[in-house]
């Protein structure tokens, strides 16, 4: 038999889909940290995280999704710092005294106590573009989560939260089981913070 | 001597009933005659009245029906051949055989055209013909006896004789029926006659003399016939000579010889079982079918003995086909074959499928592609029905059912490859699955144009359907006559048009416009010697395109038979090897492509898309549906 | 009242995957197995009809490198390609193998894993009766059309032969709409004719315990929603993606299940006659359900659950309700008549075949159905209809 | 049954179950070339004879290589190795567990150690290091319907690093689940009811939650079904072997479809309540249950309308009207447990406040309650219920279900799109 009529497949790649997703993921972690400032309910969810603590938010197979090149030729402080996307990741940290801060996409060197991952760029993908809701994502396996599990219920409520800030209503309607009615808050306290979170997210 | 004169024919046949033990003349339509010309076609004729599709072969139901041809008898050149037709236990279908043995000419000189089996005998039997009709007598003696034995007892009460061997009365599924040193071979019609406990059929001969009516144009046309099969090369030189091994060296060079299973299309060593080393080897005389002019069945010395040379087909398919290169060893195996009744074909076959089942540790026997140990052991088992043996005596389909091994079972509907690969000629392969009977090499010789004489492009898959539907046709036709196939070389190739034109234009001719090429050729003399001695007028081309169309009834009426036991486009395959694996000694690694020469052929014949002649095909044809 | 059977063993062993994007979750199911280099093995039509392409785009952007599509496979599955492709998936260090198709592509993975996971060179032992033990490498299997949910069970059949070990059950079955697309209505009426028969045949068997009810409950509320409108039309991916489901639960319970009339009576009358056991199962299957009316056998009152739905089976009086699902299956078998017209070879079956035909399925039935049961349910199947 | 746009579903233990199924394992274990076994039991099942029961079951078709019947109730690691040690010297190939979860995921740990090798559990966490399969594990649950002997992950405490470990994978599932109702016989009437109480909860939460498909909607049925007309049954008369098997295996079933269908907040308040209160977790289930369906009641109110043909048959489910069946189920569920209540002398609670420990001290007070309605972020399961569960919500639910007042539908939060299953 001839082998070579059989050759092996390399897995190819879908880079627009790598693109957006890590544009999304970059959004995402740069909102979290403003978010936890300005909206009390984030806050409050973040204080139940224990300090000194490391998550992230990401696609598997980490094999798969290395940096994007151009970040070895960024200054060191930038990649830190998650000045740019880099990667399919979304790496986020509360230091002791419970700040929240946005550390970017390169995991090298890091541990972490919590990890969320999509299963697969296709499962990010179905959540990102707001096909399917987060429940129904996790309800049908699109992620899976290690470490510290009781943590995981709280950082979903948290991107729940998020996102509804992040985007228009018909939208996130579509994204979380309840569009909250923000009885907590005045409504033009609501845009205010929208803003800001925007406002922060985006500039450097 | 002769009492009697019967000119042209006699139109009796004799229809016996086996569970009464009774039996009576029946008189031979003139139409059916003239549609269906004698032989194989008025035998299937007779049958297609008689028998009800779904039947048990084995069972008292089935029919067998042995029929001579107008030709028998009256001195025709290569005529000395008759024809049985039933529904085979191979295959579920019909079959039809081809013998030259004397039975046929004893029979007709009995003063029957044909003769029909129905029933069962209670007790082993055997039959005298005679003029009269039938006498039934216990076969308590016989039964068990080999082919050779027992043929010499049956020759003491007549001229001819059919004889089956243990392998028949063990309803071996490819056991046949042995006439002189020639055999009534594919099918299973030994098991037919051994379900019916029927050892053997003896016709007392020589009662009657056969005259053709129009004896001038007969001995005209006689001549004619004589002249062209001593210029032919075929006939009067290689195939005289070598007999039909004449075919190994070039079949070998066309990479359609069989080998190891049909892996490989040619072998290194194939030089050793061809007929011109054997010749020399075995010291050949000519050992033949009475009447003939070609003369190629030979005997010759082997191991001492004087021995029928095996014929190609076994040379191939228990040779390359089985790895084994020994023409002695070969011989010993159709001596066995011959004692116990065995068709040679179906066997080598069915070897080849056990030695690769178990390579493959599908079964569990001693044979090994190369090695002829066990081999022997293996044939006396299978005729014996002796442990495995009993399974592969029901052919390489039904053990391949049984134990797996479907891809490499070489059969078409049931019935084993003949020695040609058809991926060195793939309009053969084409006339493989669509032959009635299964894997036929006899259903239309379009590998002779593809692969001897390169006047067809073996590869090409342009007209082959015209070509098969052609060679079909014409080949049912001469069955119908009844007259030795090699004689088409000599009709075929020999008129002066076809002959004197460059074997290159005619291939170029055929491949691109073979109806032009093919209805210029000259068929005439078959036709012509069936209508002297019929004395019927001859019309030149006219009655030539008659004769075609009666082939074509034939074919078609054989067809349908089979379709009414559930043949359709489902069975016209090849084995899946042919289909789909490509064999190393072809760099191409060509398969063949059948799918599309099929449906062009269902179309030329006048098939649905299913592959069942159409009402009105039946109906052009005067094919009464039933 | 269910009966609780005195004693029952049950086994599913397959993950069952369905839905959008489910071949995606092929890379992350095969690190459970820590395999990261599976060999595909698939048919020539897949290849044909562009479904591998789709296929292999669903492992784009993962570290699962394919150790090669060995797409011979036709209609039969062989130790001759069985040998090769173990050659293959030897020789290329894969460590898992995908199943891409129905039937025949999933019998020769079943012995391509045999042959590479006890370093065999042929199946003889197995066909001698020694199972298979585990564990055997992790197979997937994802079905294309024409699955008739054996495939996900723990028999296949190799040349001829079927072997049935626990170890063959394949690891995990991923339904896909991409690849359960129908080829054509008759092969999409054929899955779903067997599914039908197998559901109906699991609920209705002797042996049954409530596991198997479970299984096929579900099958036979999809067949009976989806059959009829889903078989004409092949490109309707909702239907496909049922059927599929139904198929492989129906499956799943029946080989839990002694197996029943309709099937072993398919699978001899298959085997002798070589007719394709959907094509079959669509004359076997009516008469079967004939036979049960006629005999009045009292059929248990989750077939009409299963089939109807709640409403209808509430409204329904007790007595009725065992006729009235066999009307219902019969009504659906109906449906397919013009998808899966009564086949022609099937009346010209060789009568003389019927008798050894009942003798194999009835002795196959371990004593539960007599020969001559079988023989009545065959020669009323094969009747051609007076038309 | 629609099918979902996206499901999977796995039950991929054997499950062999009968009067006297207990004396199949010994030949169930020959054939996974295994003869002797180490019966791994806690000191509850142990004091009932149970294991007795085991033992003699087994016969002396096989030797017994020890019995460990000191796994605790909050099992860890440290228990695990402990046991695997044993094992090891002992010479054992096989593990039978009879108990409940805590036992079965001890045993699953044991049995990761003993196969592969090393002295402690703690090499082994994290994903992917469990890479072949192990050595065979056979169940015996004792209670009925925690479902862990169907799921592929063990959960198994570090009391040094407060935390829970898991141990996910393919390898470490059972290779046989054994029920036998000789194991629930001796089962006390309040158990039973809990127990099944926990099961049919397992089975309602599966059916409407939403990783519901429709594999484990046909397992919930059946579950539900059988539980309804057998539990009163089997209370009043407790020696009813056939009743006992149908609920084993009415708790098998809902196992296997919640383990693939996962459960809403009715888990998700109980596992709060079990881990600050105490309370046993069946109990919990069973006073949950109608609030649950009710707090979902607008969100898939024909799903579980659905679910009054199971619980009260088909004559009742037709005679009520489509717009009623929802509440329906509600009351029956609420009758349930008022029967079981009357059926165990009170013993069986109705509603958080009747919840006592054995000298009859209440064990949730209502001052607790805001407590627990912030713990309940902490659980996963509140992420498959189909509407969202929130603290404010967990603390209107808890009050009303500490006094035992429906829930006051028009006082649950709504909003948001329809739910996709």
């Amino acid at each position: 038999m001839n082998i070579n009529k059989y050759p092996e497949v390399k897995p190819g790649r879908k880079p627009l889909k790598r693109i957006y997703l890590a544009i999304m993921l970059w959004t995402v972690g740069k909102a979290i940290p403003v978010a936890a400032k300005v909206d009390p309910e984030i806050k409050k969810e973040f204080e139940k995280l224990p300090k000194n603590f490391t998550l992230r938010l990401m696609v598997q197979p980490e094999r798969a999704f290395p940096l994007f090149f151009y970040t070895k030729m960024l200054p060191g402080f930038v990649v830190k710092n998650g000045m740019l996307p880099y990667g399919l990741q979304m790496i986020l940290h509360i230091d002791a005294q419970g700040k929240v801060h946005y550390q970017g996409a390169d995991p090298r060197g890091k541990k972490f106590d919590l990890s969320m991952a999509f299963k697969n760029l296709e499962a990010a993908m179905m959540i990102f573009s707001f096909r399917e809701s987060t429940p129904t994502g996790y309800a049908h396996d699109r992620f899976v989560v290690e470490g510290y599990l009781p943590c995981a219920t709280t950082f979903m409520r948290v991107l729940d939260i998020v996102q509804v800030y992040l985007l228009p209503k018909i939208i996130a309607k579509r994204a979380v089981k309840r569009y909250p009615k923000w009885f907590e808050m005045p409504p033009w306290r609501k845009h205010i913070n929208r803003i800001i979170i925007y406002l922060r997210a985006f500039t450097f | 001597m002769q009492a009697k004169t019967i000119t042209g024919t006699s139109n009796r046949a004799l229809e016996i009933d086996l569970t009464s033990r009774t039996f009576r003349e029946v008189r031979i339509n003139e139409t059916d005659l003239e549609l269906y010309l004698g032989g194989k076609g008025l035998g299937l004729k007779l049958l297609y009245d008689r028998l009800t599709p779904g039947v048990d072969p084995l069972g008292p139901d089935n029919k067998i029906v042995f029929s001579t041809g107008v030709l028998l008898g009256t001195g025709a050149p290569c005529s000395g051949r008759f024809e049985a037709v039933t529904k085979s236990p191979l295959t579920g279908i019909m079959a039809s055989a081809s013998c030259g043995g004397p039975f046929g000419m004893a029979l007709k000189t009995s003063g029957w055209d044909a003769l029909i089996l129905n029933g069962k005998a209670e007790a082993p039997t055997y039959l005298v013909i005679n003029s009269e009709g039938v006498q039934f007598k216990a076969a308590d003696g016989l039964w068990g006896k080999d082919t050779d034995s027992a043929q010499d007892e049956l020759l003491k009460e007549g001229n001819g004789a059919l004889v089956i061997g243990q392998a028949g009365e063990n309803l071996v599924r490819f056991a046949n029926i042995r006439s002189g040193h020639r055999f009534l071979g594919r099918g299973g019609m030994g098991a037919v006659l051994g379900a019916k406990k029927i050892k053997g059929i003896v016709a007392k001969g020589g009662e009657v003399k056969i005259v053709p009516v129009d004896k001038k144009k007969f001995v005209k046309t006689n001549r004619k016939f004589f002249k062209a099969i001593e210029q032919n090369p075929m006939t009067s030189g290689s195939f005289r000579y070598f007999g039909t091994n004449a075919n190994v060296n070039p079949s070998n060079a066309a990479g359609i010889l069989p080998v190891r299973n049909f892996t490989g299309g040619s072998h290194g060593e194939a030089h050793k079982i061809s007929g011109e080393t054997m010749a020399e080897r075995f010291k050949t005389e000519w050992d033949t079918c009475k009447p003939c002019v070609i003369k190629c069945g030979h005997k010759g010395t082997i191991k001492g003995q004087k021995r029928h040379i095996p014929e190609y087909e076994t040379m191939g398919l228990l040779g390359p086909n089985l790895e084994i290169f020994d023409p002695e060893v070969i011989s010993d195996w159709n001596e066995l074959c011959s004692y116990y009744g065995m068709d040679t074909i179906t066997l080598g076959g069915t070897l080849a499928w056990a030695m690769e089942a178990t390579e493959k540790g599908l079964i569990q026997t001693q044979l090994k592609f190369g090695a002829t140990e066990g081999v022997a052991e293996m044939i006396r088992d299978i005729a014996l029905g002796n442990g495995i043996g009993k399974d592969l005596a029901m052919g390489s389909r039904w053990a391949s059912k049984k134990y797996g091994g479907e891809d490499f079972a070489m059969h078409v509907k049931g019935l084993e490859l003949a020695a040609y690969d058809p991926r060195g000629a793939v309009g053969q392969g084409l006339s493989y699955a669509t032959a009635n009977r299964g894997a036929c090499h006899l259903s239309g010789y379009v590998l002779a144009l593809e692969a001897y004489f390169g006047m067809a492009s073996p590869h090409a898959t342009r007209w082959k359907h015209y070509m098969v539907k052609y060679f079909e046709d014409a080949f049912a036709a001469m069955n119908s006559l009844h007259i030795c196939q090699f004689t088409a070389f000599a009709v075929q190739l020999e008129p002066p048009l076809i002959k004197l034109t460059a074997d290159f234009v005619i291939k170029l001719l055929n491949q691109n416009l073979s109806p032009l090429a093919l209805n210029l050729m000259d068929l005439s003399l078959w036709p012509e010697l069936w209508h002297s001695i019929l004395g019927k007028r001859y019309i030149p081309y006219l009655s030539m395109l008659k004769f075609r169309k009666a082939g074509e009834r034939v074919h078609v009426l054989e067809r349908y038979m089979n379709t009414r036991e559930g043949i359709s486009k489902k069975d016209d395959t090849l084995p899946r090897r042919l289909l789909y694996e490509g064999r190393k000694c072809d760099a191409k690694e060509r398969t063949v492509p059948l799918e599309p020469m099929l449906e062009k052929y269902y179309k030329l014949r006048g098939f649905d898309a299913n592959g069942i002649p159409t009402k009105k095909t039946l109906k052009r044809l005067g094919i009464e549906i039933k | 009242m269910m009966p609780m059977p005195d004693y029952y063993e049950f086994l599913n062993y397959p993950k069952i995957v369905s839905g959008q994007f489910a071949l995606e979750n092929i890379p992350s199911e095969l690190d459970g197995y820590h395999a990261q280099k599976p060999l595909v093995i698939t048919s020539k039509s897949i290849v044909q009809r562009g479904l591998t392409k789709q296929f292999v785009k669903a492992f784009y952007d993962s570290t699962v490198v394919l150790g090669g599509i060995y797409d011979e496979v036709r209609d039969y599955a062989g130790i001759s390609q069985a040998r090769e492709a173990a050659q293959l998936y030897k020789a290329r260090g894969c460590d898992a193998l995908i199943a891409l198709g129905n039937g025949p592509v999933v019998d020769l993975a079943k012995a391509v894993n045999i042959l590479v996971s006890e370093n065999l060179d042929h199946l003889g032992p197995h066909f001698d009766g020694a199972a298979p033990a585990r564990p055997l490498k992790p197979l997937i299997v994802v079905p294309a059309c024409s699955f008739n949910g054996w495939e996900a069970t723990h028999a296949m059949t190799v040349d001829n032969r079927r072997l049935v070990a626990d170890a063959l059950y394949p690891a995990a079955v991923f339904i896909d709409e991409r690849i359960t697309i129908g080829c054509c209505p008759e092969c999409l009426a054929e899955t779903g004719i067997i599914a039908l028969a197998q559901a109906f045949e699991a609920m209705t068997a002797d042996g049954h315990n409530p596991m198997i009810d479970a299984l096929a409950h579900p099958a036979l509320n999809l067949l009976a929603q989806h059959l009829a409108n889903g078989a004409p039309r092949p490109s309707d991916s909702s239907a496909c993606m049922a059927l599929a489901n139904a198929a492989t639960m129906a499956a799943a319970a029946f080989c839990n299940a002694p197996p029943g009339m309709a099937h072993l009576l398919t699978e001899a009358l298959g085997r002798a006659t070589g007719i394709a056991p959907g094509k079959l199962m669509a004359i076997i299957l009516p008469a079967v359900i004939d036979m049960l009316q006629e005999q009045r056998t009292p059929i248990k009152d989750d077939v009409l659950l299963a089939l109807a739905g709640l409403e209808q089976f509430a409204t329904s009086a007790g007595p009725d309700r065992g006729r009235s699902s066999l009307r219902i299956m019969l009504t659906l078998v109906d449906s397919l008549k013009k998808t899966l017209p009564a086949l022609r070879e099937a009346f010209q079956i060789q009568r003389h075949l019927l008798d050894q035909v009942a003798h194999e399925a009835a002795g196959n039935s371990a004593g539960r159905f007599t020969v001559p049961q079988c023989l009545t349910v065959l020669t009323q199947a094969i009747q051609e209809p007076a038309s | 049954m629609p099918l979902p746009s996206f499901y999977d579903f796995c039950c991929r233990v054997k499950t062999i179950s009968g009067i006297n199924t207990l004396e199949q394992i010994p030949s169930q274990l020959a054939n996974m070339k295994a003869g002797r076994p180490m019966i791994i039991s806690d000191k509850g099942v142990a004091a009932t004879g149970l294991i007795q029961v085991v033992i003699q079951a087994l016969g002396d078709q096989l030797q017994i290589g020890e019995v460990y019947d000191q796994v605790p109730v909050d099992s860890d690691y440290r228990v695990v190795d402990d046991a695997a040690k044993i094992y090891r010297t002992k010479g054992c190939d096989a593990i039978i567990a009879v108990g409940g979860g805590s036992v079965i995921d001890t045993a699953k740990g044991v049995n990761i150690v003993a196969s592969l090798g090393g002295d402690t559990l703690l090499d082994y966490e994290g994903l992917g290091t469990v890479k072949r399969k192990l050595k065979p594990l056979v169940v015996v649950p004792t209670t009925a319907g925690t479902g862990s002997e169907m799921t592929l992950v063990a959960v198994i405490a570090d009391p040094d690093r407060k935390i829970k470990m898991l141990f996910p994978s393919y390898f470490i599932l059972p290779d046989l689940a054994v029920i036998d109702p000789r194991m629930t016989k001796t089962l006390p009437a309040a158990l039973t009811a809990s127990t099944a109480m926990d099961a049919m909860t397992h089975a309602c939460e599966a059916y409407y939650c939403l990783e519901k498909n429709p594999l484990s909607d046909s397992f919930a049925f059946r579950a539900i079904q059988l539980i309804s007309q057998h539990l009163l049954k089997v209370l009043q008369n407790p020696a009813d072997l056939q009743g006992r098997l149908a609920l084993a295996n009415a708790s098998a079933m809902a196992g296997i479809a919640f383990s693939n269908s996962m459960v809403g907040m009715v888990h998700n308040l109980g596992h709060t309540v079990g881990a600050l209160c105490h309370v046993p977790h069946g109990v919990a289930m069973s006073i949950f249950l109608p609030y649950g369906l009710e707090y979902n009641l607008h969100r898939c109110a024909d799903i579980i309308g659905e679910l009054l043909f199971a619980l009260a048959g088909p004559e009742i489910f037709a005679a009520t009207p489509k717009s009623e069946r929802p509440e329906k189920v509600v009351t029956f569920i609420r009758q349930m447990n008022q029967d079981l209540h009357t059926a165990t002398t009170g013993k069986h609670p109705r509603c958080l406040k009747e919840v006592v420990d054995r000298n009859g001290a209440q064990l949730v007070s209502q001052s607790m309650l805001p407590a627990i309605a912030e713990a309940i972020m902490l659980d996963g399961a509140r992420l498959t219920n189909p509407e969202e569960f929130l603290p404010t919500d967990a603390l209107t639910v808890l009050s009303n279900a500490w006094e035992g007042s429906p829930l006051d539908l028009k006082k649950v939060n709504k909003g948001g799109s329809k739910v996709n299953y």
